[in-house]
């Protein structure tokens, strides 16, 4: 995409799969193919090592001492909301809150954006495709509230209808919430098309960049979005990490969520003040290591370069995607014009479940099951599909070995 | 060197070509079992007489475990003591549990294996749940942990 | 404590700081003494290393995935629960729920359980000598419900007026907060005669335990508290994780407070079924490494013994108090019975912070400030104290050296 | 070889014996500083006549740092006009972040090791807030991270 001004070289994947030591496992005495990067991505040495050292050499809590070591911790963990700002070409730094995982970054906008906005009859649009992440808590602040769901509907081929969405920003929504990349059927939304409609109507757009951040350059500026949330561990980072960014103006609105440590400007218990963003949302000792472990992955994934990553998993995707059609019986859930590199799939007369054991004992891991998607499973009438969901480190050799796999278990089974 | 398939042959016999698959005319015992995460969904019908499984019958769409699992218990239920499967079934979920072999569970040895596969051992042990069930007057079952 | 059946030989305190990499350091070229144990412990080589060989081995997600790696995962996640819940002799290990820390389990208490059933005119009953984290929860739902925050006073050596706290158990107080160990007082507070009084009124007492889980031994079931809420960065364990114990009754009736993947048994649009506790409580992707450290952590403390691990620290607390005595012009704030290894202290003249700076000169890292206690520090008429926290780690000679240092830094300043 | 003290002698002299320490009789302008969870709290006055600070007064508790400052600042401000004091005040939040000399600053300049103490530089930065707010016209002055 970058092919007008030196193109970089394509990745060295040889190179690159010795930066990841779990790649090197067996699995029931097989060499292991990890084809389950959406549900959680294997971690390069430089991330695990990035850990390893700050327990080894820095590890003190956060703002909170003035001593030497505990300078260096919080330069350690605050370098990595700089990273997070830049990787996601965010506004400012003061817009990045850090959080456990995509699913508290979503909950901290319930609960403390739109609980105290809701009113009975008001509605959140989210649309059929989502994670239970990006549907419970707003079914939780509706339960509270009177407020209700509504759902934005997708096609066969599993692309949002855009039309749909923009129908139904309507004046009662309040908040509509949309997945930046499907983790069940690899589609990509077009979120600036999205946040540019509910913009002209006044409704914020939250995204869910789970599946997106780790795959795909990700500029804030540009997507024009209110809230972005994402989780670490899928982006090569340690688990127990994640942010919320959101739009400085509505930070400040937002009351505090969680109360503790480090939230606060001076507690009495007359009343307490607040700290400002994101200090205000960040309460507790946060998980230190694991932000200085996110930083570490940023970096790799940098080093790499987004637009070389994106050009190799679509390579895989293509690849991948034709071979799995010529496997008898199976059928594609999901077919949209633009995807990221996961594949979720169905064999006739196989459950899935079948399926993914003999795989497994075949070496090769991928995921069965309803991937914390029912809503979608119910719209394809299905308990729970097979997924490949790739990443630059796989390969095309790993492709051919899973799709002559899975048409041997396939024949073993039937 | 292989590790063992979970799916040895007898196993995948019984899928293919269930025993006791259909519905019974007059039962006097059935349940529904179900684990929806997975997709599983059974049903037992029993004709008890005197306490003892004098016919049994299985329905619905399951995964190859199940199936199986199903199939091989009707063979080691039948003309038993409804009052002696509770226990049973506890020794087939230690079997699981353990991976040793225990002579009284018949066919259903074949299910050893899944002592490596934990999360395949719920699909085992539906059809237990769902005869239990049954036995005991209840109409559903299930084996899900409920964060699947 | 345990001297009538055989003995353990005392603890071999050489081998046990090359256990822990980090106390290797300098800073400002000095070889580090690091007597900020409270604020955050260091960690073991075989917890740093349980966490390395976590993503080497067998990183992946837990719960979700019929995969072999996910077998893996989801037992040495699982495995941390039943640590804990051996750790902590509690009932059951279902009653064990995973958080990032003391911060989280307390906030879920408060808006899992508290929120729900507070009324105008209703109580939480606190402590002067709480930690923000078991202050500041209870003041937002309090806001959001008009309840009333209540304080059971201390004396002036830092101890809980019993007498006080039982008297303030009236009808009107829905629940009752109390820190096991005082963070800056040291303080071991009598849960067991608390919570009787507690019981007897049916009052249910929340135990914040994170100053107490990693120097005392824990026995739930003797405590017979209703909540204990620890952190696992203080209990030599990773950053980012933490537990909450409660009865099994109290938490099937807690409806769920983050929603997401994990929590739910089945989404649907039109309404959704969670799981049972723990899970119910635990929604996405956890802390997985960081759990798995945890255990390792565990295993560490119980080989230690934490009947040896009180003695050894009960020595140094002693030593210390008596060397601190001596330095002109200091004052112990603190000066329970019953305490911990954490001493606070000012000294005539010479603000907290010049002397935390001239320490972490000398190598010494001790905390200045507030310690997240606000009130407490409004209780004593001071804006910040000094704060020494030992761990078994630390030996007569560091305070010796910090005590040396103190008196020089003192001197060079006044 | 060791690293450099942040409390040079210079330092320890302006704090044990502080230039400008009171209040003024006449005061055109003043505000109160305070970093509440440090627990320094400073007053600063001014006599300015044209715009330019003619006398200074501090008064109030503070840290080693804190005070010391005060009193140099007092030493650097003296009969300068007010509209240049912003750009001096930036200019010594550069030196402690860099720790690179600035002539411009004389006495100031013993600060520059806190550049290896990023946790005391709001300690340092007090009085120069609160010089700013005073002469600015606003009552208050913190240096605090909101979270500390
Ligand atoms: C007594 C007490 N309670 C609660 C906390 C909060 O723990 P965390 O920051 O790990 O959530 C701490 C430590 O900071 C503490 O000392
Ligand atoms: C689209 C999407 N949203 C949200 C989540 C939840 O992320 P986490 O479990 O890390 O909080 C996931 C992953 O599980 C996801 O794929």
């Amino acid at each position: 995409m970058n092919a007008l001004h030196d193109p970089a070289p394509p990745l060295d994947v040889e190179r690159i799969r010795a930066d990841f030591p779990l790649l090197a496992r067996t699995v029931h005495d097989k060499p292991l193919v990890y084809l389950d990067n959406a549900n959680t991505a294997q971690k390069p040495a430089a991330v695990i090592e990035a850990v390893d050292r700050f327990y080894r050499e820095t590890n003190a809590n956060v703002a909170r001492a003035v001593h030497q070591l505990g300078e260096e911790a919080t330069a350690a963990y605050e370098a990595s909301r700089d990273k997070l700002a830049r990787f996601l070409n965010a506004p400012s730094r003061d817009e990045i809150v850090l959080t456990s995982g995509t699913t508290q970054a979503i909950n901290l906008v319930a609960y403390s954006y739109a609980l105290p906005r809701l009113q009975p009859g008001d509605e959140i649009l989210v649309t059929t495709m989502e994670h239970h992440a990006n549907i419970v808590p707003w079914q939780i602040v509706c339960g509270r509230t009177g407020a209700k769901l509504k759902v934005a509907p997708i096609s066969e081929r599993g692309e949002l209808i855009v039309d749909k969405f923009v129908a139904a920003l309507t004046p009662s929504v309040k908040l509509a919430a949309v997945a930046h990349v499907s983790n069940v059927l690899g589609t990509i939304n077009p979120i600036a098309e999205l946040a540019r409609a509910a913009r002209q109507r006044g409704i914020p757009l939250l995204v869910d960049g789970s599946q997106a951040a780790p795959h795909l350059p990700i500029d804030l500026k540009a997507l024009g979005c209110d809230f972005y949330a994402l989780t670490g561990h899928k982006l090569f980072g340690p688990t127990g990490t994640g942010a919320l960014w959101a739009r400085k103006d509505i930070l400040r609105e937002m009351p505090p969520f969680l109360g503790g440590g480090e939230m606060i400007r001076e507690v009495r218990f007359e009343g307490t003040t607040f700290a400002d963003p994101p200090h205000r949302f960040e309460a507790g000792t946060p998980n230190i290591a694991g932000f200085v472990g996110l930083g570490a992955a940023l970096d790799y994934v940098e080093a790499l370069g987004r637009e070389r990553i994106v050009e190799r998993e679509q390579a895989l995707l293509e690849h991948a995607t034709a071979a799995l059609k010529a496997v008898p019986g199976l059928r594609i859930v999901g077919e949209a014009a633009h995807k990221a590199a996961v594949i979720s799939f169905l064999v006739e007369g196989a459950h899935a479940h079948d399926l993914a054991t003999l795989l497994d004992h075949e070496g090769i891991a991928v995921r069965s099951g309803h991937h914390c998607a029912h809503p979608l499973m119910q719209f394809y009438g299905v308990p729970a599909t097979l997924r490949a969901s790739l990443a630059f480190y796989n390969t095309h050799e790993e492709i051919d070995r899973f799709v002559a796999a899975l048409v041997k278990v396939r024949q073993f089974l039937l | 060197m292989t590790a063992p398939t979970p799916y040895p042959q007898i196993v995948l016999d019984h899928f293919r070509a269930p025993r006791h698959r259909g519905t019974l005319a007059a039962c006097t015992h059935a349940a529904d079992g179900a684990n929806p995460l997975c997709g599983d969904a059974l049903r037992i019908e029993l004709r008890c007489v005197d306490g003892r499984i004098e016919a049994l019958a299985f329905s619905g769409e399951a995964c190859a475990i199940a199936t199986a699992t199903a199939s091989m218990l009707g063979e080691l239920v039948l003309h038993r003591d409804g009052a002696d499967i509770g226990a049973l079934g506890a020794r087939f979920a230690r079997l699981l549990e353990s991976g040793d072999e225990d002579a009284g569970l018949g066919p259903l040895n074949a299910l050893r294996p899944l002592q490596q596969y934990p999360a395949r051992r719920k699909c085992a042990l539906l059809p237990w749940a769902t005869l239990c069930a049954a036995l005991a007057g209840a109409p559903h079952a299930t084996t899900e942990p409920d964060s699947a």
